[in-house]
């Protein structure tokens, strides 16, 4: 799935899915990026990862989605995280508390 | 004569010193809050603000301009102003503005966020407003005929030229 | 319930079909002149204008913001306001406004270029309207209370999705 | 000479000066563009080019300078032109006629 604003690629490592996100997820996206991941969260016996080496933008409204995901993958008992965060969205986690539910991926 | 210059106001004998203004206005829809990011870009770039306050004052102009989009108008058409205005070269006052409903109290008590909660009970939702609060130095929110969020953030003096 | 969409008017039973709409308004210094072209660019990248039309249309509003930087407001303090309105999702309509004076006729004759003098008779200056005429598909310039210029570009068939 | 928006660099060659520049060629720089042309404009025992690789905007601004520097250079029988125009400032010189005054440089 591409857009020019999201886009998203796949890798499929041993028991490990990683979603490379890259764009801006904003509101304009955010069904989009809810669509794109709801089969994936159902992969309950693969760790999930979303790497954001390239995503250049995100806001409350990705920091809920992503707040969807972590409570989505708990209640599944599947693992989760996020990877390559840069300092500033890095800080926008942090701000918001939702870094504790990000467990690093490695 | 005197002119206006980027950098600030400039007083003479006869004319008050008025701010420096720009002011954007699109339609209140999800496809327009990045070309709001894009103008504030291109603003504040030629004010000289460092990168990661820009980064900052973006998050928190889109979740005032969000907020237009999901709450204001309800599904009927609309537009959102975003007025940014300097009177000191140091100083960026941006003001988001609807002509929707808000039925939200004015009062902007400090929000809630995810800190000391349990999985359990985070929920989507609800940091827009804490968002703008930690990003921005200032934030006021007046309803009046719609909604208007003032947002004012200072250039660090290590940035200064 | 009924949304406009970025491509272009939607009706409903209840309500006329309006235009969508970005205005943006900056001082009439020539620092601004590039915050509108970065709007612009912003603009009809979503509206899938193609690169060379986008680069047409940047000159001819720039031509059209320098000309109300230039001449409007003699020296004064001022504003340009640009209107970018589309109704059908391959036309967009550039207007760019100002409050100032302006002495000349606002009929649009096929201005001079450079063609066919030699290098003694050329002189700088006067290529403004000149260009706006030749890289858009339509020019309109009314006066009153000011100037108000009307650009507009059709996106071509082979860009259409 | 360098601001943010447009700059140059002086590359001297034998028999030959050629400014490039980059950046955006606007209203807002066009006097800056003049200071830094008027010294070049003098040197009458070399020829002068312009550069315009990494040239990304011009305007009518633009070209009313360029029209100044090549009937400066006619009058003093020095030699200008300018090199690496991409296709879309050719168009904009071609459709005012300034094309014929702008010698190819080599
Ligand atoms: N421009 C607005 N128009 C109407 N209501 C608003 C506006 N801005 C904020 N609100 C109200 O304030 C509430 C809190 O906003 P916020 O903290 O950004 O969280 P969220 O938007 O995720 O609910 C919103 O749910 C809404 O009820
Ligand atoms: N917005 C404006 N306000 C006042 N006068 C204007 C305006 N736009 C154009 N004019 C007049 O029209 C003339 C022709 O404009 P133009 O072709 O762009 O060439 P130039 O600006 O180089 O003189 C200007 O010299 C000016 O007298």
């Amino acid at each position: 799935m591409k857009t020019d604003k999201l886009s998203f690629r796949t890798e499929n490592k041993e028991g490990l899915t990683v979603i490379h996100l890259s764009g801006e997820l904003d509101l304009e996206v955010a069904s989009q990026m809810r669509t794109a991941m709801e089969p994936l969260v159902e992969l309950t016996d693969r760790k999930l990862v979303l790497n954001m080496r390239d995503l250049k933008y995100i806001d409350s409204t990705g920091i809920g989605i992503l707040i969807g995901i972590v409570k989505a993958r708990h209640s599944r008992q599947a693992p989760f995280a996020v990877e390559d965060v840069s300092d500033h969205i890095r800080k926008l986690f942090d701000m918001t508390g939702i870094s504790r539910f990000l467990a690093s991926a490695h | 004569m005197s002119r206006n210059n980027i950098q600030g106001k400039v007083e003479d004998e006869n004319s008050m010193a008025i701010d420096n203004n720009v002011k954007l206005t699109v339609p209140a829809l999800p496809e327009f809050v990045d070309l709001v990011r894009l103008t504030l870009f291109g603003l504040a770039t030629k004010l000289k603000f460092s990168f990661e306050e820009i980064e900052d004052m973006k998050v928190a102009v889109s979740e005032a301009c969000n907020n237009a989009v999901l709450h204001a108008y309800e599904g009927a058409d609309g537009h959102i102003e975003v007025e940014f205005a300097w009177a000191e070269e140091d100083e960026l006052r941006i003001t988001v503005r609807d002509q929707g409903v808000n039925d939200s109290s004015p009062e902007l008590t400090r929000k809630s966020t995810l800190h000391g909660k349990s999985i359990e009970e985070i929920q989507s939702g609800g940091l827009g407003l804490y968002l703008m609060q930690a990003l921005m130095d200032h934030v006021e929110m007046n309803i009046e005929n719609g909604t208007a969020v003032t947002l004012i953030k200072r250039r660090s003096a290590a940035e200064r030229v």
